[in-house]
C-alpha cells in the first residue's frame, strides 16, 4: 500500500473503531430498554433509533450538519462550551458513521437479550443479586452473541459509511476521507478503477478481518454457548 | 494539524483532475499544501450555508453560487470565472479511431436510438444544459424515452465506458481527456446556458493565501492546465 | 413463629389459597400435580406477587398486602431450590456454586463450601459447563448453589428428584441437620410420603 | 400528498416490497446454512454476504452494473435467455436494495437460529419428523423472532437504499425514482428543503406502518414467545 | 429376543461400557447419578452414536459398528420421554401430543388419544402453553406425546418423577398393560427400588 492509502486506511480504522466503541454503550442501553421495558412513548424511541437506517444518508447527513453544524443548535453549543467542533473534523465522520451503524446494533442485542431466559434472573435475584448485579452477571452475558452481533454489523456498516459523513463532515483528505469517500473520489475520475479496486479490496479485507475477529470471540465462549443455544 | 497548510477548498467533483495538478504546481511554487474536499456543488454548499471552515468554493452550478448569495453568505462582487466547458456527444471507441463518416449517425438519430446519458436534468448541471440543448433543437420529447439520468458528470462518463449506455451527452472536457470515449459532434455553446466554473473567497475564511490561490486560479498558469484537461478558458 | 403464611393468588385457571402458622422450623407441603405448590413458593421468594395476604417467616415480613410491603427476592435472604433448577449456562459448575456467596451474611453460612461439595459429590463436576451434566448432577449442583447462598430459610422444591437412594438419604440427614442444630425455617415440597413423615410434623396438604 | 408523490410512494414501496419477499427466503437459507453447518468455504460464504455492508453503496452498485448490466455476464444471459433487462428498470433498483438489505436480515436470523435448543429438534425427530419436518416444524417457527427483526431491518434498508440504487438503476422518474431518490433528487435544488421534508416524513411514516406491523406480528405470537424467550 | 445391546462410548471423563441380552419385554437399568443411564438411551434412540456396539431391538438392528448401520432417529421408531421433558414450547399442548401421531404407523397405536389424554389427567390441559404447565403437568405431556407417537418401543427415563403416589400408580398399571398387552419392549430408567421390582425382572445396574 502506498503512504496515501497507510493513511487512508489508519484514518478508517480510527474513525470506525472510535464510532462502533462509543456506539456499542449506547446500542446495549437503548436494546434493554426496548427488550425489557414498557413504557409510554417506547414506540416512537424505537421508530427514532431506526430512523438513519430508513432515511437516505445524504438526509440524514443534512439533518446532522443542522443540528451539529456550528450554526447547529447542539454544534454550537458544544463549540461555545467545550471547545469542540465536529463539522469537517475525523470527530464528525466518526459521528455520522455512528449514528448510521447504531439502528443495526440495537436490532442484533435487543434480539439476543429477548431470548435471556427470565427465570435465571428470578434465580440470581434469589441468590442475593440486586437488579443491577443481576443484570451484569445475567442478562448482559448471555446476551453476548447479540452484542457480538452487533458490533459485526454495526463495524461493517461503519466502515461502509459515505453518503452521511461527506453531507455532514466532508471529504477532507487526512481528516475525513475514509475508505469509502476516497473510493467515491477515484471513482469520479476516469480510469480510477484500478485505485477504486485497490481500496475497495483494502475495505473487505478490514471488515474479513473484523468478521475473524467476531467468529473468534464467539468460539472462544463455545465451550458454553455450542450447549446453551 | 501541527504543519502548516494552505487555504481549504472546497470544489466541484468534475474539477478533481485540473485542481490536482494546479495544488501540485501551487506546492511546487513554496506554499503550504491545499486542502481539497470535492462533493457535488450542492452538497458544498449546504456544508457552506451551515458554517463550514472553507476559504474557497469553485462551484460547477451557477445556482448554488447565487443560493449562498441570497442567502447572505457570499458577496457576488467576489466570484471570479476560472474556467469554462461546452457539450459534445460522444461514444465509447479506440483511441485515436477516426469515425468514417458515412458511420457517423445524424444527431436526431444519436439521441433517438438505444440508450443515451448525460447527467440528471434535475440534479446536475450537464443535465440542465442538456436538456436545454435538446429543448431548443427541438428533441427534446423524441430524445426523452431515450436518456438515461445519471448522478453525476462522473457517473455518466462511467456508463458510456462500460457501455451500459450507447452514446452520451458529455463535458467536452471529459471528452478530450479520457482515451476511449470520443466525441462525435460539438453541440453548439449558444443554444444553453454558459457552462461556467465560478471560484468565490468566502467572507468566513481566515487563511491568508487563500486570495493568493484564488489569483492563481485566475492566473495565465492555471488557464492552461485547464486546457489541458480540455476546459475552455474564460 | 417460624411460619406465618396467607396467600390468595390467581393463576390462570388455578386459584391458591392457601394459610399456615407453625412454630415447626420445617413444614412440609404436598399435593397432588399443579395444584400450586411452586407457585406459592414463587411468592414466598418474592418472584411472584400474591393478590392478597401476608408472608411472615421467623418474625420477619416480607409481604404483606394490607401494609403494601413487598420485599425484592434479593432482600428476601432465601436459598430456594428450584424445581427445574436454572443453573446459569454460562457459569461454569464453580461459578454456579458460589453466586450467593456475596451475599451478606446475616447469618452465618449453612457448611463450608468444602464440606456442601463433598456431601454432594460434586467435586469432580467443578470445571464442568452445566449442559455437561446429568440429570442428577444438575440437580445436585441446584442444592449445592442454594445453601451455599448463606440463606435465612430454605424453599426446598422436590429436592430429592432424579436422586438414587443412597444420595438421597445423605441429603435428608443433612437436611435434619440443618432443621436442628442451625436451626433454619424449611418449607419442604415433595411428592413422596416417606420424605414427609421422616421431616416433618407440620404438612400443608393442598388440593 | 400530491399525485406525484403517491407514485413515488407506490413505486418505493412495490420495490421494497418485492426486493424484501424475494430476499427473505435467501437470506434465510444463508442464515441456516451458516448457523448449523461447518463446510470449507463457510467463512467465505459469510464475508460475501457481508460485502454489500462494507463497500460504499455506490461500489456495489457499480459492481451490479458490471454483472448484471446489459454487458455484465449475468445480465446479458438474462436479456437473451429471458428478456429480462434490470439495469434502469423498476426491478434494477428492487435488486439493489435486496441486496443492501441481504446482510442484515442474514444476521438478524442467524442469531435467532443459532438460539434454537437442538434438543428440540432431537426430540422431534424421536417422534418420527425427518430432517425436514424437524425444521419446518421446529426450527423455522422457533427462529420466528429473527425472521421478524431480519424483516423489518432488511425493509427499511430497502426503503432507504439510495447508492447502489441510483448508480445501477438510475434516477428515473416513475420508473427508478424511489423515495430516496426523490428526496435526494430535491436536496440537490437549492430551495427544496420543505419538499424533502414532506419526503421525509412519508419515508417515516412508511417505516414506522412496517415497525407497526412486525411489532404487532410479534404480539400476535406472544403467547408462547413471552415465555419461550 | 427383545434386547440385544452391545454399546461402547465415551462423554467427557466417562465411560460406558453396556451390554445385555434379554427376552423380557421390560428391561430396567439403574444406577447411580451420573453414570450414563441417560447417554445410553440417547444411543438407542439414534441421538448420539456408540463407538463400537449394536443396538438390536425385538431383530431389528438399529446401530452395528460393524457394518456400519446407523439408523437416523425417525427411521428407529422409538417413543422417547426425555428426562428434560423437552416439549415444543411454540406449540400449545394439543399440538405437541399429536406432533408424533403423523408417523406411519408400523405397529398400531398404543391407545386412543381420549384414553391417553385421561389417563394422564391433561384434558384440561389441551389449550395451554407448555410454559403455563406445572412440573408434573409437563411431564405427564411429555409422557403422552411418547406414547401417542406410534412407537415400536418405548424408552422412559425416570419417567415417574415429579409425579404424586396416585398418579404415579396409575401409570404403572398402564406400564404393565402395555408392557403385557401390547407386547411392546420397553426400557425404564429409574432411581426408585420398587418400581423397579414390580415391574422388570431383568435388571441393568450400571455403574
Ligand atoms: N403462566 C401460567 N399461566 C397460567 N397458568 C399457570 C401458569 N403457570 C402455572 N400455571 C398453573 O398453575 C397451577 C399451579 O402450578 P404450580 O407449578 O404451582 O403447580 P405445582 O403444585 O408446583 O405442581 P407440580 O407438582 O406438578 O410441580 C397449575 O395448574 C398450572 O397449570
Ligand atoms: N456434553 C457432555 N460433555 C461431557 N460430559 C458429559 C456430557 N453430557 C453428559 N456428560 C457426562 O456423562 C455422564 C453420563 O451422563 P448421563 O446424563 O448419561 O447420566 P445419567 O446416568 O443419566 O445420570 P442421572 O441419573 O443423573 O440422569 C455424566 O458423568 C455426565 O457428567
Ligand atoms: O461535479 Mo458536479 O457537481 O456532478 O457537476
Ligand atoms: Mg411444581
Ligand atoms: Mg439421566
Amino acid at each position: 500500500m502506498s503512504p496515501a492509502e497507510w493513511q487512508i486506511v489508519a484514518l478508517s480504522l480510527r474513525v470506525t473503531l472510535i464510532a462502533v466503541a462509543m456506539t456499542l454503550p449506547v446500542a446495549y442501553g437503548l436494546a434493554w430498554v426496548l427488550a425489557r421495558n414498557r413504557f409510554p412513548g417506547r414506540f416512537l424511541l424505537d421508530a427514532l433509533v431506526h430512523l438513519p437506517l430508513v432515511l437516505p444518508p445524504v438526509v440524514t447527513g443534512y439533518v446532522l450538519l443542522l443540528t451539529f453544524g456550528r450554526n447547529g443548535p447542539i454544534g454550537a453549543f458544544l463549540e461555545q462550551t467545550l471547545g469542540i467542533s465536529l463539522v469537517f473534523h475525523w470527530t464528525g465522520a466518526a459521528l455520522a458513521a455512528a449514528v448510521m451503524a447504531l439502528p443495526l446494533m440495537v436490532r442484533a442485542m435487543r434480539l439476543s437479550i429477548e431470548a435471556v431466559d427470565r427465570k435465571l434472573v428470578d434465580a440470581a435475584r434469589t441468590l442475593g443479586a440486586g437488579r443491577l448485579r443481576a443484570f451484569f452477571t445475567v442478562t448482559l452475558p448471555l446476551s453476548l452473541p447479540g452484542i457480538l452481533a452487533g458490533g459485526v454489523l454495526g463495524f461493517a456498516r461503519a466502515i461502509g459509511e459515505f453518503g452521511a459523513t461527506i453531507t455532514f463532515a466532508a471529504n477532507i483528505p487526512g481528516e475525513t476521507r475514509t475508505l469509502p469517500l476516497a473510493i467515491y473520489t477515484k471513482l469520479q475520475l476516469p480510469g480510477g478503477e484500478i485505485a477504486v479496486a485497490r481500496l475497495a479490496i483494502i475495505a473487505v479485507i478490514l471488515s474479513l478481518g473484523a468478521l475473524i475477529l467476531s467468529e473468534w470471540l464467539v468460539r472462544r465462549s463455545a465451550g458454553k454457548d455450542a450447549h446453551v443455544l | 494539524a501541527s504543519q502548516p497548510r494552505g487555504p481549504i477548498v472546497f470544489a466541484a467533483s468534475s474539477l478533481q483532475k485540473p485542481l490536482e495538478e494546479l495544488a501540485s504546481l501551487w506546492v511546487e511554487k513554496g506554499n503550504d499544501p491545499l486542502v481539497l474536499s470535492f462533493a457535488s456543488s450542492a452538497t458544498l454548499a449546504r456544508q457552506i450555508d451551515n458554517g463550514s471552515l472553507s476559504d474557497l468554493y469553485i462551484s460547477a452550478d451557477e445556482q448554488w453560487i447565487e443560493y449562498l448569495v441570497t442567502a447572505g453568505r457570499l458577496d457576488d462582487s467576489a466570484v471570479r470565472v476560472v474556467a469554462t466547458n461546452s457539450l459534445v456527444l460522444a461514444i465509447y471507441g479506440e483511441e485515436g479511431a477516426l469515425l468514417a463518416s458515412q458511420n457517423v449517425p445524424t444527431t436526431r438519430k444519436f439521441v433517438t436510438t438505444g440508450k443515451i446519458t448525460t447527467g440528471d436534468p434535475e440534479t446536475v448541471p450537464l443535465g440542465r444544459f442538456a436538456e436545454q440543448w435538446l429543448q431548443s433543437a427541438g428533441l427534446w420529447d423524441a430524445a426523452k424515452p431515450h436518456l438515461v439520468p445519471a448522478q453525476s458528470s462522473g457517473a455518466a462518463v462511467k456508463l458510456v465506458l462500460i457501455r451500459e449506455a450507447d452514446g452520451g451527452i458529455l463535458y467536452a472536457s471529459d471528452a478530450a481527456s479520457i482515451k476511449r470515449l470520443v466525441a462525435i459532434r460539438a453541440i453548439p455553446p449558444e443554444s444553453h446556458s454558459p457552462i461556467v466554473y465560478q471560484a468565490v473567497l468566502l467572507p468566513s475564511s481566515a487563511h491568508p493565501d487563500a486570495g493568493d490561490f484564488l489569483e492563481f486560479l485566475a492566473s495565465d498558469e492555471a488557464r492552461q492546465a485547464f486546457a489541458r484537461y480540455g476546459f475552455g478558458v474564460p | 413463629m417460624s411460619f406465618n403464611l396467607q396467600v390468595n393468588q390467581r393463576l390462570g385457571d388455578c386459584t391458591i389459597d392457601a394459610a399456615i402458622q407453625s412454630d415447626d422450623r420445617l413444614i412440609a407441603i404436598t399435593g397432588p400435580s399443579g395444584v400450586g405448590k411452586t407457585s406459592l413458593l414463587n411468592c414466598i421468594a418474592g418472584l411472584a406477587t400474591p393478590a392478597a395476604g401476608h408472608i411472615i417467616i421467623d418474625g420477619r415480613t416480607l409481604f404483606d398486602s394490607t401494609s403494601e410491603l413487598n420485599l425484592p427476592p434479593d432482600a428476601r435472604g432465601c436459598g430456594y431450590v428450584f424445581q427445574d433448577n436454572r443453573l446459569f449456562p454460562h457459569k461454569k459448575v464453580l461459578a454456579n456454586l458460589i453466586y450467593g456467596l456475596t451475599r451478606k451474611a446475616e447469618s452465618a453460612a449453612l457448611m463450608s463450601f468444602d464440606d456442601t461439595v463433598k456431601l454432594l459429590g460434586i467435586g469432580h463436576l467443578l470445571d464442568r459447563w452445566p449442559v455437561a451434566l446429568s440429570g442428577g448432577e444438575a440437580r445436585r449442583v441446584a442444592i449445592g448453589r442454594a445453601l451455599l447462598s448463606v440463606p435465612s430459610f430454605l424453599l426446598l422444591d422436590e429436592p430429592l428428584a432424579s436422586l438414587d437412594a443412597s444420595r438421597g438419604e445423605q441429603l435428608l440427614c443433612a437436611i435434619e441437620r440443618i432443621r436442628d442444630e442451625l436451626n433454619l425455617p424449611i418449607i419442604y415440597v415433595s411428592h413422596d410420603r416417606s420424605e414427609i413423615d421422616r421431616l416433618a410434623t407440620t404438612v400443608l396438604a393442598m388440593d
